[in-house]
């Protein structure tokens, strides 16, 4: 898959295409995700985003080349959306020589430098300074780049994110603070957890905050074009994407804390379901769209082959990547 | 109990510590209505209530800081940090506050607070979740550091912890906590910086903690074979240690071999070999070997971390060098 | 000296001469610590609070025998409010046996647990997780005490503010967070580090913020009255006291970053003149304030000479303290 | 330059970098007008500017994290830890991030940055400013460390950390910074993990690193009045550490000592001397000695930490166990 041009100027019609094919994309991943970790192809653990597609898609389809991200442990949408090699994303999940990462580190560090992605985080509340650094570097080198940190609503308790908004507004910083709030932190309801709001968290460092229904496609893609055109020219922003979890906290999760009513409710908010209905409207052919998704398939079902028959990595050659070899100098 | 897990034997070490004591409480992400993530605290918030169970939010630093509070207050916390890969976000309460304050305070309190840290590798979890980062612990004055290996360690060494006026870290193997066996009916509390001798030998002396001990029995079953008799010995924990017991097997056998899944270089396995080789000097028939992972973060592929955690033949491999 | 008793229902008139006696004690004991530093018979560094004396005098004449405080680095007059033994605070500031803390930390961390002082602390921003715990045994133990917190505007900047502020908030702890705000961080205005406005992060958790004059004593005692009350019957306050911060970061900061006129201006809000003024509009006599002044003195003068005259620690002996002795469990 | 201050050493080398490498910055908090608490960067704010030389709020965990996302976009963050005892608030910026970035990347990128880390006692700074933690960096696969003991390896070793394209955890003994030496007019860049026999000698090896280095060279000095020749070897760098070195000298004179101010238990002077003991077997004719601080906090009394720190005389005394 190639990698989706920014969509600025794009008209809104074939942006809505181009939203609705990552969206599509990123669904069948996490689908295939789901059975080959189920079928125990993938080895650890891994956290799916399916439900929170818009947001992905949304926010990477207001970066430009020069931008960079760093997300979280539920990261796929993420760098798929901004355009991750389909091949070595399933070997690296599948802890495989070929992977983007050599089968180092797997789904929760999954990391592609030509992409300006930092990877995805093990580390609940890291992606927030790591981005705030990547940030502090567009504006020092003036790449005229910005930098995106993911982070979910559970992350808000860490005092990082305190710490970087500070940072961010005293720099001015070109960042967008990208908030994926699904309500959940694991197994328990964030409002159990977490009683600030962000919108006044933001305020109280003169910080613009911008809310937006974080399963409309549309919707995200104009907020996140306002963030990042608000970072690249003011300084720091922050993206509050309301979305939801599909799945559990990671795939195997019985999520028995969750009632059937809800579970029900949830998929009717659907983004993908949203999205389509909306082409519709505009014209958009239902032959089209199934063809785009049995593509997106298409293309997730031929990855994952490609990554069945790659090699196992081999453990000598992981020691030299512990520290940079000389000849890499 | 005969067969009882070992995050069972850590449950009910809770369970019972705090029936006994009402100034115990539970810290710790999920631990209330999930029962923890790894189910060591299940069934403790129907049985206490949410006072004394209480889930946090994602805020390790300060979990830990209150912990100090807590206890300097007349409390006595048990914390679970979820990973001990995540403890390095609390490094400052635990080493700054916890392990200083009795005596930054000339001796006016105690601070009597236990956190408990998974730790470990062999599911594939990955470089920030599998860390073993033990040796930090031990070399701070003030804490104290448990790593029970065995199902009835597991609650007599939590319920010593518990008692103890100081702060303890309490070490837990992810890889352990399936793992099944016997539990007394009343089992007792255990004394900190007690090794156990798991096996008796006469040619060499294994010296391990933690999940490590089964990779030495297992060597040692192998080695017997071949009409090799290694002396296993569990030091349960690194703050405190049991030297004596050691040196002691050493002077018997004069031949150690010290094996751990920590990182080897600059890990615990480099004070005890030290020591054997300082005091145990004229004991030594061999130079003392160490068996510890490579020199590399925890790699996630299958092909990668079976290879990277020390395994029986890594711990075997060293005997037969120590005895050549 | 003896501990203030709690200041509840103590008539005003009072109260203000007890706020001023507190006031002039920490100013007699720094004045003096200011003079022992620069004769080297006080080791490592010190950091005065000399300017700032009303927010200690006000905030702790609110508390009673049951309420606990943990301080920061520069926490003398916090201590001596609360009614620290004057002999013991200096033997342990000159490294003395028979210091509160036997010689062992010093002015940084000066604590007296029969006081329910939790410590003065190097670490900045680390007395606020102390006092948050602390708040905690209060609840759970139903002590029907409260913790105080007192801290810096540049401890601001650490993510332990946001931390602390969510779970007093989400557990709603009888705890005061006490922001002893003299613009100060270090050697730079702390407007130059922190873009937090305190008053809108507290209301982003739902929680009270007392703005009060820091250097009126009066004013202060009020507020911090009630946010104590409000501590004690609703949950957590947040106290923001500004104030003036006389001496440099440290004793022998020369302090070249600040300008002459900010020297000479500051003291003209001197906490004990205004004091002063107050209490000689009430009616008091010149002759007692100047008696209870020349006390003052009079107290810390012979604590140094006990000071002075107390042995050094022993090296030997010091080791028991690191953990607790089996005879003491 | 004779007679240069180690703290104009360091001034000079963070100087010379950034004159020759325009994207490497500084972090820290006061060291852009107020030159660093401990005055290492007066002037580089004039010099380079506030783009270049940052002041930061208090917020030393974000901080370095910032420095790992900067390292990984095309600069080379120095930054400035106030104290040693502070990069607790860190710790998973450096352990988790900072280290493993580049192994968990693949390769694909490496994370050049520095953290200046003032360690050390001496000055009655207290319990919370004076510990010596270095030991924990040691044992973190993904760093380097190193601990300069004189103003000529200020400098040099400072050149050789910033250029090095890995994270770099550099040690300044804040005892050290007034000291004066030696700094040729155009100092040279050093190599990280090679060592310095600081004076030749044949009956004993001393290995040191830091500001320890002139207690053994001092003790050296007395033992020669009693014609007993240690040699004293400076580490200079810990990880990686000149094993090579020291094994090659200790094969010469049989017997060794380690020292260094750090509290002695699970120090990295277990590593050392557990290396010693394990490759130089059967070269020593005596156990190997280690000096370090005891296990406790680092005391605020004058009485107290004069007694504290391993000084020369407790040198001399190690090496005269090993000797007996
Ligand atoms: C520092 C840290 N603490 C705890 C965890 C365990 N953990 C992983 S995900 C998670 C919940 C995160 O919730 P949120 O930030 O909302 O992200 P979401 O899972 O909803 O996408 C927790 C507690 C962790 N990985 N890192
Ligand atoms: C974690 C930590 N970082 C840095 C320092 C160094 N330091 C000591 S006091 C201080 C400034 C604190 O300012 P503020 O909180 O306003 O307190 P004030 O000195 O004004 O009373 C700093 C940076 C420290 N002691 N602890
Ligand atoms: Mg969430
Ligand atoms: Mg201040």
């Amino acid at each position: 898959m190639t990698r989706p041009a920014p969509a600025h100027g794009i008209a809104g019609n074939s942006r809505l295409l181009d939203l609705h094919r990552t969206m599509l994309l990123i669904r069948a991943t996490e689908t295939t995700l789901s059975k080959l970790f189920a079928d125990s192809e993938i080895p650890g653990f891994i956290h799916l985003s399916l439900g929170q597609e818009a947001v992905a898609a949304g926010v990477c389809c207001a970066l430009g080349s020069a931008d960079t991200l760093a997300t979280t442990h539920r990261g796929h949408g993420h760098v798929i959306a901004r355009g991750i090699d389909l091949d070595g994303f399933f070997k690296e999940l599948m802890g495989r020589e070929g992977g983007l990462c050599k089968g180092r580190s797997g789904s929760m560090h999954v990391a592609d430098m030509s992409l300006g992605i930092l990877g995805a985080n093990g580390i609940v509340g890291a992606s927030v300074p790591l981005a705030l650094g990547s940030a502090l570097s567009h504006q020092t080198l003036k790449t005229g780049g910005i930098a995106v940190a993911f982070f979910g609503d559970g992350a808000m308790a860490e005092g990082a994110l305190h710490e970087a908004l500070n940072m961010a507004a005293l720099w001015s910083l070109p960042m967008v603070f990208a908030c994926e709030n699904n309500g959940w932190s694991e197994f328990s309801p964030t409002s159990r957890q977490f009683k600030g709001k962000l919108s006044t968290l933001a305020g109280a460092f003169g910080i613009r905050h911008i809310l937006v229904d974080g399963n409309d496609p549309e919707a995200i893609a104009s907020a996140a074009l306002e963030a990042a055109d608000h970072a690249r020219t003011a300084g720091p922003a922050v993206l509050e994407c309301m979305t939801t979890r599909f799945r559990g906290h990671y795939e195997g999760d019985p999520q028995k804390y969750r009632d059937a009513g809800e579970m029900s409710a949830m998929t009717e908010g659907d983004p993908i379901l949203r999205g389509r209905a909306r082409l519709a409207e505009l014209g958009v052919e239902a032959a089209e769209l199934d063809a785009m998704a049995a593509q997106a398939e298409a293309l997730v079902a031929a990855a994952v082959e490609v990554a069945r028959a790659d090699p196992l990595p081999d453990f000598d050659a992981t020691l030299a990547d512990v520290y940079t070899p000389l000849e890499a100098r | 109990m005969a067969d009882t897990r070992y995050v069972r034997a850590i449950n009910k070490a809770l369970s019972d510590a705090m029936a006994a004591d009402p100034s115990v409480i539970l810290l710790g992400e999920d631990i209330a209505d999930a029962g923890g993530s790894f189910k060591a605290t299940r069934g403790l918030l129907d049985q206490f209530g949410p006072q004394r169970v209480r889930d946090t939010p994602i805020s390790e630093s300060t979990i830990v800081g209150a912990a100090v509070g807590a206890a300097l207050s007349g409390l006595k916390p048990v914390v679970e940090i979820m990973f001990m890969d995540f403890v390095t976000l609390a490094m400052d309460a635990l080493v700054n506050q916890a392990a200083k304050s009795r005596f930054m305070f000339g001796g006016q309190s105690s601070v009597p607070m236990v956190v408990r840290l998974p730790h470990g590798g062999g599911v594939n979890a990955g470089p920030q979740h599998s860390q073993c980062l033990e040796a930090w612990f031990a070399h701070v004055p003030g804490l104290k550091v448990v790593c029970p290996a065995t199902v009835e360690d597991a609650y007599s060494l939590l319920r010593a912890a518990i008692e103890d006026p100081d702060p303890v870290i309490f070490v837990e193997n992810k890889a352990l906590y399936a793992m099944a066996g016997d539990l007394p009916d009343a089992p007792g509390k255990g004394v900190i910086g007690k090794a156990r001798i798991a096996r008796a030998g006469s040619d060499v002396t294994l010296v391990t903690y933690g999940a490590t001990l089964f990779n030495c029995l297992k060597a040692a079953d192998r080695l017997a074979g071949r009409d090799i008799f290694a002396e296993v010995i569990d030091l349960r924990s690194l703050q405190p240690w049991d030297k004596e017991t050691v040196l002691a097997s050493v002077a018997r056998t004069h031949r150690a071999v010290v094996a751990h899944e920590a990182v080897r270089s600059f890990g615990a396995g480099a004070e005890i070999a030290a020591i054997i080789g300082e005091e145990g000097f004229d004991d030594l028939d061999a130079p003392v070997g160490r068996v510890g992972a490579p020199f590399m973060p925890v790699p996630f592929a299958r092909s990668l971390e079976s290879r990277y955690i020390p395994d029986a033949d890594a711990i075997e491999a060293a005997v037969k060098v120590c005895l050549a």
